[in-house]
């Protein structure tokens, strides 16, 4: 029997190639114009590469022994970018709740977060404003901009937004609560869970369900182990509107979501955007975190568009580019001096409201 | 006197009344049902979720974060084992975030055997909880002891798990709850709902006071001198009836209603270990690696050369299940006649 | 905001009220006529009936105090009887495995399983053949058929099917996994895990996926707490051939179901059939097992449909029924005769191939 | 010599070649990566299962019911906590049903701190695990012993959870397992995937040969007088240096291998503390509600009057996670030092 496992299972058994993007329909809009003013592409332009370099600074820290583990979202800027310039930031139910997995950098940072998180979180400095030293890169949390703590179990995030979700139709406004992983962990069974409690008939809730399709999870193509060719037709049954789109063009993204979001603020309703995305740098720096010439990248993209629209001169993307370099090259050099926890304080935060002490005597 | 699911209703509604509850929910919570103990009939802020068990706890999550005050049900604790991870989530995101986001939110769960529920209506989960930092685990014994912990259930920023011996549910308290009127039909015709058409049916609702009973305390139900006996729950009354017969036989036991199961209250165990130097731990969660495990490492951890005899555990068997047939059942988890017997031995045991 | 959550989701709000099945298109077959012959439309009913009287037996039991719980299929026997006669029974992955839930009773009886087992499980004996006296009424187990145990917690069975489907496909042959379950359960995440696992690309797996939609769980109306119109749609999205169907007549039940084993058998797919069935007893002895008047019985539905053609002859059904409530009241009184298990027995089976013991000394 | 994940993939295709296994698979246990940390690399039977935790340890009871014989992986024991339920079910199908189906399957999860792992790479799943009856619990310390008890794991017709203590997983063994070249290198060219471009490569397999090590069989790796030191998994070869080390300085400790949870090998426990009197257990799973306790409990319900001091137990501190810094690492998990403390201290308790 294991030969015929072989046969059905074997090594290197790709699946069904997944439809190149282009060929789902409907897509309502393609951007091959530049549908945007130049303001808003420049701000685009600008918080990709930022967050792009930004990466870049926090993987060579990896490389060089400043940090133990790198994640993030490389690749995926096209897209989180205009995400996080349309997300309404601010604390409590009147605002948008972000329910993030570990590739969200761009998002937080076109939100306007500081750059210097990010490395001191890499650097697990007792600094780190999202865990002090505690957690992973990528894993944020800001009780002030409701950024729900981004927690390293797969897809548990889709479970939790309906809950917040359901906080803010009660309070009315048009706060709304936005939930973004993968596409590997749509098999988990909680992808399907936010689909139900997000859809009950008369509570529909305002949740931007999103997934960005990169075609992997971790070394497995999508093609192999799932099969349904748009993630977003798993909406469909629960009547939720649903879309995939292509995530590597910021315009098309930006019209996209935007879109999206005001159905979602203003219907009260969910939304599911499944978003291709190219994946730069492999999974994380457990796969060596080094830059990947198979994949489009959506920043060179971008470039060559808005040049030859005139939108960014000659050299203006490079300039850019090296700036942000010389920028965090130099927080890093102040993260760096900067302390570790102290291994008593792990007592702390245990229990809200309480100090924290270690419940058991030591001799 | 009200009986525990009464109990729990009531603190419920004082809850959503005064304590900012804002959502009472699980499978058949809301109306018509209430509940399959019935206790949420009638509460304002309940309804009826999915049969999803993780996206009860995960939605719970939210409303907590989002700002709200869940109190959540899983129907039977039986069904709480696909969510594992999801209140082990639940129990570090204050300290992962550095402080940065507390979880509000209270899960409710039967537990326990006792009512011929078979493989899958009768399991215990004091031992699984227990080995989840980040929440505090409650247990009451009787209704006024459910009542008040619920409340300070209630009011508590941390995640808080709240089992309720399902066996027990019935039974009626011997203490009034603060508010409820004396007579039992007329608590009944008060907040149960009615037989059959319930669509134009309303509680009436006492005057309920807060009778909030601190997390962490507990009580020392019978005072003895020989024997520390310390449990909770289902096996609790079990073990003070043990003792008030055994007091007849010249055994004085000493009989601790833990109540709390994290934090436990240390000191009460460490006081009356320290009076009898004898103590027996009963519970009904299968005993191998079983909170009253932890509670006799401590013990001997700490009061070893103060004991006059080995600390004992009385808990179920080590099985993969509780069978339906009786006496299956009653092979499987602590009778009062074996509870008895490990006092008495205990009692019995000299250094 | 208590208040306001009372206007979200105040107590007797029931949501959308599901469409009545005969909306749903397209149901291939809709049998007017009697679309099978004589002998299989008497097989049918006789099972139906036989299936029906036994349930009520039970009930009986329980209420006279010779059983703790009861739960079973009344209702549904239009639909789980068509399903038995489809089986190919047998053990082994030549032959059908079956994933039932609490509901099969009637499935069971038509796959030739002899009554008296699901007496003394009623009566937890030590002779029950499914348990021996250690779990619920329903809880079904029978290797020899490839039955595999039927479980309390919901949906788990979902996950499942897909494994031995796998050992079927590998295996060769034209044996299949049917997986039964209720509409409420599928609001579990197993139940999209299903979808998922039998539909990977290129390693598609013969699971016939079944759901009775009794529009219940427990107290929950369906359409108060899930979106999906019709459940089958969820299987859409994955490329899986997808159906509802009325469960409530046994001809229809019978095409229908056909069409899908053929199809299962031969093209080594899935297959996802939603049925609208009724229940006829409430949810369980829990809920007072009392039949209920407000939904349609599909054994008087039937019958008057096979008297009007003559199929079965005025008197028949009654006598038919009498004689299955004699034979069962006599397997009852048997049965109460029988011995309950020994207490000592639970230390038996805990491990397979290993002397039943208990691991401790006792004092 | 092999280090301990070429030992598993070693034992992995002895099974599927000799012992009927017939699916490896786990999320990207499939090439072109063979397993995060390369445990199935090559292997003919190993495939890719979608990210699903539920699905994977389904599809495994699946297979073994439909006369299969899985060995499933959660890639990190950290996510196997939504399939608690799933587990509970393996565990209890073959006494649910009087004895009608078995369900053999293997699962295999890496465990355990030491890798910078931050609260979701670190966990352990030992006390976790050996309170679900039904289910034979192994974990190795060596890259030998791991080769054998996979193999008698794949042997069983129980469910056998394998736990893999990850910071020991590139730690060479230091004996050999039989058919293996005694050159890391030359064993490296045969069954390590190269870098780059694996779709032609396959594994050259030595001859391997059975070498199964029966579960529940304890290994003494240091014999001593004074002190008992019970420990498994990573904690083990550090429990065996702090001995080693302390045997310097004139204090003389046994230290035991446990290799299985469940069944343990009480004999082999019981013989040494009836010989030293003094135990100490050792594992870094958070220390409430914790194997270690059940076996604190044990040695004091059977060998109280035999003890010269109280049996201890060091094991992870009752914390939500594991800080990713390395202070806080160092302050949540037994540390070389602790260990030594605690058997010195031991040793020096007089009765
Ligand atoms: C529940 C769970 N299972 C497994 C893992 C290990 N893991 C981390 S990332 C990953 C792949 C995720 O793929 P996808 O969902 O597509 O997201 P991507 O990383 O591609 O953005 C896996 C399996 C995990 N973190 N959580
Ligand atoms: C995981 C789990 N959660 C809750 C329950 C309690 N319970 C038993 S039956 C039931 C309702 C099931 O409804 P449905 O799936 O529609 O099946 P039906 O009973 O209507 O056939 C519930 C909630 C359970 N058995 N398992
Ligand atoms: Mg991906
Ligand atoms: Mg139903």
């Amino acid at each position: 029997m294991a030969r015929e496992a072989k046969k059905l299972n074997g090594p290197g058994k790709a699946g069904r190639k997944p439809a190149p993007v282009s060929s789902f329909k409907p897509l309502v809009k393609q951007s091959d114009g530049l549908a945007l003013d130049a303001p808003l592409l420049r701000q685009l332009h600008d918080t990709m590469v930022k967050a792009r370099v930004l990466e870049e600074r926090l993987i060579a820290m990896y490389k060089t022994g400043h940090g133990y583990f790198w994640i993030g979202g490389p690749g995926e800027e096209a897209f989180n970018v205009p995400l996080g310039l349309l997300i309404k930031k601010g604390e409590g139910p009147a605002f948008d709740y972000c329910h993030f997995h570990y590739r969200q950098l761009a998002t937080f940072l076109a939100m306007g977060e500081d750059s210097i998180g990010a490395l001191r979180q890499m650097k697990n400095t007792a600094t780190d404003p999202y865990s002090g030293g505690r957690n992973f890169a990528g894993h944020f949390s800001k009780k002030a901009w409701n950024i729900v703590p981004v927690s390293s179990p797969i897809e548990v995030q889709y479970t939790m937004a309906p809950g917040t979700a359901l906080v803010q139709k009660r309070h009315g406004g048009d706060g709304i609560s936005i939930v973004t992983g993968g596409d590997a962990g749509t098999a988990e069974g909680d992808f399907a869970s936010c689909l139900v409690w997000s859809s009950r008939p008369g509570e529909e809730l305002p949740v931007l369900i999103l997934v960005t399709n990169n075609q992997w999870g971790i070394s497995t193509p999508y093609g192999q182990v799932q099969g349904a060719e748009r993630i977003s037709d798993r909406g469909v049954a629960f009547g939720i509107r649903s879309k995939t789109i292509d995530g590597n063009d910021p315009i098309s993204a930006y019209l996209e979501l935007k879109e999206a979001f005001e159905y979602v603020r203003t219907e009260r309703k969910p939304y599911l955007v499944e978003a291709r995305v190219s994946r730069l740098y492999g999974h994380s720096s457990a796969s060596g975190a080094n830059y990947v010439t198979t994949e489009e990248d959506c920043i060179t993209r971008f470039e060559a568009k808005l040049e030859k629209a005139g939108v960014l001169k000659a050299g203006e993307a490079k300039a850019l580019r090296e700036r942000y370099v010389e920028a965090f090259a130099e927080q890093a050099r102040q993260v760096k001096e900067e302390p570790m926890p102290d291994g008593d304080s792990v007592w702390n935060h245990v229990f809200d409201g309480e100090p924290g002490r270690d419940p058991f005597p030591r001799s | 006197m009200a009986n525990m699911a009464q109990a729990v209703r009531m603190a419920l509604h004082y809850a959503e009344e005064n304590l900012g509850v804002t959502d009472i929910f699980g499978e058949d919570v809301g109306m018509p049902l209430g509940g399959v103990f019935t206790c949420t009939q009638g509460l304002e802020t309940a309804w009826n979720a999915p049969l999803d068990e993780r996206g009860i706890i995960g939605m719970a999550m939210g409303i907590a974060m989002g700002g709200g005050r869940p109190v959540a049900e899983i129907q039977f604790c039986d069904y709480i084992y696909n969510t594992i991870d999801l209140l082990k989530l639940a129990g570090n995101t204050h300290w992962s975030t550095n402080g940065d986001w507390a979880v509000p939110m209270v899960v409710r769960t039967p537990v326990g055997s006792g009512i011929r529920g078979s493989l899958y209506h009768s399991h215990s989960f004091d031992a699984t909880m227990t080995h989840i930092p980040g929440w505090k685990v409650v247990m009451p014994s009787t209704p006024l002891d459910a009542y008040g912990l619920l409340m300070s259930a209630c009011k508590e920023t941390n995640p808080v798990m709240f089992l309720i011996p399902k066996a027990l549910m019935r039974i009626k308290g011997e203490e009034l709850i603060p508010g409820e009127p004396g007579d039992d039909k007329a608590l009944s015709r008060l907040i149960d709902a009615p037989l059959g058409d319930r669509s134009a049916w309303k509680a009436q609702w006492p005057a309920l006071e807060d009778a909030a009973i601190p997390l962490g305390v507990a009580k020392t139900v019978r005072a003895g001198s020989q024997v520390t006996v310390v449990s909770y729950g289902r096996t609790l009354p079990m073990c003070a009836a043990a003792a008030e017969k055994l007091a007849g036989e010249g055994v004085d036991a000493e009989v601790i209603d833990l109540r709390t199961l994290w934090p436990y209250d240390w000191e009460a165990i460490k006081a009356s270990v320290e009076k009898t130097g004898r103590v027996l731990f009963v519970n009904e969660d299968t005993e191998v690696t079983n909170f009253g495990e932890h509670l006799v490492r401590r013990v001997v951890e700490e009061l070893f050369f103060k004991l006059l005899a080995p600390p004992k555990l009385l808990a179920g068997k080590f099985l993969p299940g509780i069978g339906l047939a009786d006496p299956l059942e009653a092979a499987s988890v602590p009778q009062p006649a074996d509870i008895e017997r490990a006092i008495a031995q205990l009692a019995a045991t000299q250094p």
